[in-house]
């Protein structure tokens, strides 16, 4: 479950920060991104994410990873515009007897769109390399989030560890017994193993819900107690969604 | 023994719904402030017993009546604000991802203030020698960690009924002593009511007030230990023992005639009895 | 004893294809059939949002209804999002896009737990894939809950029951539920992206271009999905029909042989 | 003691991924045959040490030896064809849904023929005293039973070496002596190599050759029982206690002053030493 990137919250000055001042900028951020007709902003925007996740020390491993479905998805896009839309002909040249053309206003197109998905995402990794996933979930729950879904969502983050968890558990104890070691007994075994896996997932779930009620569960989680908010904080947010936007309007 | 009765149980038959006849015939009741054990050969029942005493099994022909009302009628709320279990198995219980979230996970359903859930939760964790474990993610901790956790999060609560499904076994054997000396305390001085399913015959007579034993169901003897620690045969019977002192004290009693006046219980009535017996020799 | 031979074909099949998904897994990284973060404009995602709002409504609205009666409500649609997330990650690769693309899951938990409560499911899913994962992602969580919850939640759902009542057993059922979610989510994908990246071009060419582009790799994938769901179906009713029960995907009276 | 080396440990150290230092500075071997326990108070790393024996954790620096040869080298089929391990939690081990399918993933693995595989688990479920669950489900069981129900799993494919965590913890008193004979008896006439972690500090003397105490992951003594269990002292110190017969002995000798030429370990020759005593002062 290394994959999840909480996993990697060091201490540093943006894990530090408010929550609920994190997720408002960001989304006020991916808003103007989203907005922008141009190039510009969002391209600044990306460059500041890449610093941002610089400074955090995010190892390259974990950030490549983060990164590798946008970058793909952009050249995918950028290809798509690049030869099957736009009228300009940027050039051309002939493939297995096709005539191929490369499009400079799709190109543009191709450019834009780009731009705009590495804007997009690296402001939203900055948000989920920096906050821890109950932080989101208070956070959210504080912005009016229907609380049911905040909890639906907690008890979906806990059941992801626990079924990774109780797959390993499995497997090694399937392993321990000769289970992995002809091909065909190898796939009866992890037969079994799903099978198991969601049998145990639905007990376990039962199992803890009664432990919960056990302890006062009476349908509501609780969360975590929001602080006040920090004004330091709020008026460094305040002065950078400034700055963005006066960058912005240009 | 205080006379009031918290736990009234009487079960005429308990069925699986697999068919397992898991209780029979079962009487019993545990007055306040006491400190009452169920012991029992693996599949006896104990288990069954304590989750029909929680009210998490209802399907039972009999009546089972907390503070003098049928579980089967009172609300979860009801029975859980008095009545805390700790299951058997660890697994079972535990759920949040870290040791301080799942002690905290009671105190704060309770609506603690969050400075008090903070003093319950590291109460509890000193009492079961666990500080220092709070952030600890629950599924890296050593098996007996996880035993203490879960005896932990119950403690964090200041249950008046503690209902605890074998809680020292896995625990090392200091843990196991302590465990226990906390829970006698825990009666004595506070008054909570504890029920108790356990393997560990050798500390029965040392913390137990009274005890009941099951086989295959029902329940077979019960009283204080020494009413029920009798002879090691009757003890085979139900596949239990009696405490390693009272085996040796009993079989040097009884096979090799040595004029012991009693069969002690513990190490320290032991080392009474064979002191006296040597000094009436020696004399 | 018979238990070392009697597997039913549907359980075996559910084995083999997550056994097989799995060490595709372990291959293929690059995801591509929840929309990406910043694919769409602003436009565009507002509207998705707007689209998907009500049946995200519609799911709470249920979800309080039903977690009042039971307590262990809310945590098995946690576990359920859980299990639609990892299955979700599961990526196949499509070698005619030069992508990869997983199947959704939402035809099961449509079936298990109703579809409004799918749709939530999915969005729980997919909030946690944008934020953790860079899979789908945070502006395009509208239009992904619409194609994944709605669409794939309702096809299954919808199926299945219509299917139930025609008196078709268990597993063709959980089958063609599996199989239609898959397709009517990625079906919606396709007009979502297309609407959104076509910039001046028109729709319907570049919506059938990208349909083609799927076809390859997205109707086996809808087979396997179809699998997987019936293989699940019938796990649970032949070895726990009272989590069924429990479910109301079953009544109490067709479990008691 | 059998002078071939099976289990060669030498540890300098093992750091879990989240920074426990689990354990450092391990050294110690396992004969063929050999019946060897490890003791050590919750957390000093008895899990983790079978563990790593077991091949299952491979990111420690030194080297664990099977029959020669570097665990980390050899293949899953070559690890598990020799060396079996029983898992602490039940629900860590078992996972097909009935007893009988659960026992007989091992043989079936094994490649033996149906009948072979019948017979086998018959054999091990009546070596655990449960013949006749072969068709309940696996979590219907009661805590004990799954433990032997996991016991039984790897006795019926007939390791050379089984490496077990806590075999008998939750185990009723008869249960735990007898899984305790079967695997002295295993080890004796049969040959089978059996590292136990364990807590039950007084069944030790009964049946270990040979044991290791685990304190912080390292370990601190090693030696027969009479030459480990020493003083009462040294055995809080590391969580763990004297056998209650000792102690009480202990006590007797060093405390009140009675003349014991030996601090015995067991109630056998507790008894004998009484009698001594008994005699020579009659004398
Ligand atoms: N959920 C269940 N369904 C069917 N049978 C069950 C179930 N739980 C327990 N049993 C059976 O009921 C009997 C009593 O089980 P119980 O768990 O109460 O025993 P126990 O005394 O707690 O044993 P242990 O010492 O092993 O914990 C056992 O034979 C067991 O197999
Ligand atoms: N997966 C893990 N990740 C991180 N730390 C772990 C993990 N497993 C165990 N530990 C820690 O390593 C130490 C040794 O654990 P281990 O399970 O080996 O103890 P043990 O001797 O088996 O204890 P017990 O008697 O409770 O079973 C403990 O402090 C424990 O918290
Ligand atoms: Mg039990
Ligand atoms: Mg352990």
């Amino acid at each position: 479950m290394e994959i999840f990137t909480e996993q990697i919250r060091k201490e540093h000055f943006l894990s530090r920060t408010d929550a609920r001042v994190k997720i408002i900028s960001s989304l006020m951020i991916l808003v103007m991104v989203l907005s922008y007709r141009g190039i510009f902003f969002p391209f600044f925007v990306f460059v500041s994410g890449m610093g941002l996740c610089y400074k955090m020390k995010i190892p390259l491993k974990r950030f490549l990873l983060r990164f590798s479905e946008p970058l793909f998805i952009v050249s995918v896009v950028l290809i798509l515009k690049l030869f099957f839309s736009g009228k300009e002909t940027l050039f051309s040249f002939a493939w297995f007897g096709i005539t191929v053309i490369g499009h400079s206003d799709g190109l543009m197109e191709g450019i834009r769109i780009a731009c705009r998905i590495m804007g997009a995402v690296s402001i939203v990794a900055v948000l989920g390399f920096s906050t821890p996933f109950n932080e989101i979930m208070a956070g959210l729950s504080w912005m009016r989030v229907p609380r049911s879904f905040v909890e639906i969502s907690m008890f979906a983050y806990r059941y992801i560890f626990l079924l990774f968890e109780d797959g390993m558990v499995i497997y090694n104890a399937q392993k321990n017994r000769l289970g992995y070691t002809k091909i065909r007994r190898g796939l009866n075994s992890f037969g079994v193993l799903a099978g198991s896996l969601t049998l145990k997932a639905f007990d376990n779930s039962h199992n803890t819900t009664v432990a919960m009620v056990q302890r006062g569960y009476d349908g509501t989680m609780p969360l975590l107690k929001q602080k006040p908010f920090r004004l330091a904080e709020v008026s460094l947010s305040v002065l950078v969604i400034a700055v963005m936007g006066i960058i912005w309007t240009r | 023994m205080d006379p009031v009765i918290r736990l009234s149980v009487s079960i005429d038959l308990f069925t699986y719904p697999d068919g397992t006849r898991a209780m029979s015939d079962i009487g019993l009741s545990v007055h306040n402030g006491e400190f009452v054990g169920i012991l029992g050969s693996n599949g006896s029942g104990k288990t069954t017993l304590l989750r029909l005493m929680d009210g998490l099994l209802k399907d039972f022909s009999g009546s089972i009546l907390l503070d003098g009302r049928d579980v089967r009628r009172l609300s979860a709320r009801e029975i859980y604000s008095k009545v805390g279990l700790v299951f058997q198995s660890p697994d079972d219980q535990l759920f949040a991802p870290t040791v301080f979230e799942d002690v905290a996970f009671g105190p704060l359903n309770m609506g603690f203030q969050e400075s008090e859930v903070r003093e319950r939760v590291f109460a509890a964790l000193r009492d079961v020698d666990m500080k220092g474990y709070e952030n600890k993610a629950i599924h890296n901790l050593s098996y007996g960690q996880k035993k203490r956790i879960c005896i932990a999060g119950l403690l964090a609560m200041g249950h008046e009924i503690l209902l605890l499904d074998e809680p020292t076994a896995g625990l090392d054997p200091m843990g196991e002593y302590r465990m226990m000396s906390l829970l006698t305390s825990l009666s004595k001085d506070k008054g909570v009511t504890i029920v108790m399913a356990t393997h560990s015959v050798d500390l029965v007579p040392l913390f137990l007030d009274r005890l009941y034993i099951l086989s295959k169901g029902s329940i077979v003897r019960g009283g204080t230990p020494e009413e029920v620690f009798n002879t090691p045969d009757d003890m085979t019977q139900v596949k239990l023992r009696l405490p390693h002192i009272a085996e040796m004290i009993y079989r040097l009693k009884h096979d090799d005639h040595l004029p012991f006046s009693k069969v002690p219980l513990t190490v320290g009535e032991a080392r009474r009895e064979i002191i006296n017996l040597f000094n009436r020799t020696d004399a | 004893m018979k238990v070392l031979h009697s597997k039913s074909a549907v359980q075996g099949l559910y084995l083999l294809v997550v056994t097989t998904s799995c060490i595709v897994l372990t291959v293929c990284e690059a995801h591509a059939m929840h929309i990406s973060e910043g694919i769409l404009p602003l436009n565009w995602a507002a509207l998705w949002f707007v689209v998907a709002a009500p049946f995200v409504a519609a799911g709470l609205q249920r979800l309080k209804k039903l977690s009042a009666i039971d307590l262990s409500f809310k945590p098995l649609v946690g576990l359920m999002a859980a299990v639609v997330f990892i299955i979700s990650c599961m990526p196949i690769p499509v070698p005619s896009a030069g992508t990869c693309s997983h199947p959704c899951g939402t035809g099961m938990s449509g079936i298990l737990l109703g579809p409004t409560i799918s749709v939530l499911i999915a969005a729980v899913a997919l909030l946690i894939q944008a934020l953790f994962l860079a899979h789908g992602g945070l502006s395009t969580m509208g239009a992904d809950i619409v194609s994944m919850g709605v669409m794939g939640s309702f096809a299954g759902y919808l199926t299945f029951k219509a299917l139930r009542f025609m008196k078709v057993n268990l597993s063709i059922a959980g089958f063609m539920a599996g199989l239609l979610a898959d397709w009517a989510t990625y079906i919606t994908t396709s007009a979502e992206l297309a609407s959104g990246i076509r910039g001046d071009s028109a729709f319907v060419p570049l919506f059938w271009k990208i349909l083609i582009a799927f076809i390859p790799t997205q109707l086996p994938l809808g087979i396997l999905e179809g699998a997987m769901t019936a293989g699940m179906v019938v796990l649970l009713y032949k070895k726990r029909p009272d989590l069924l029960v429990k479910m109301r995907v079953l009544k109490p009276e067709e479990i008691a042989i």
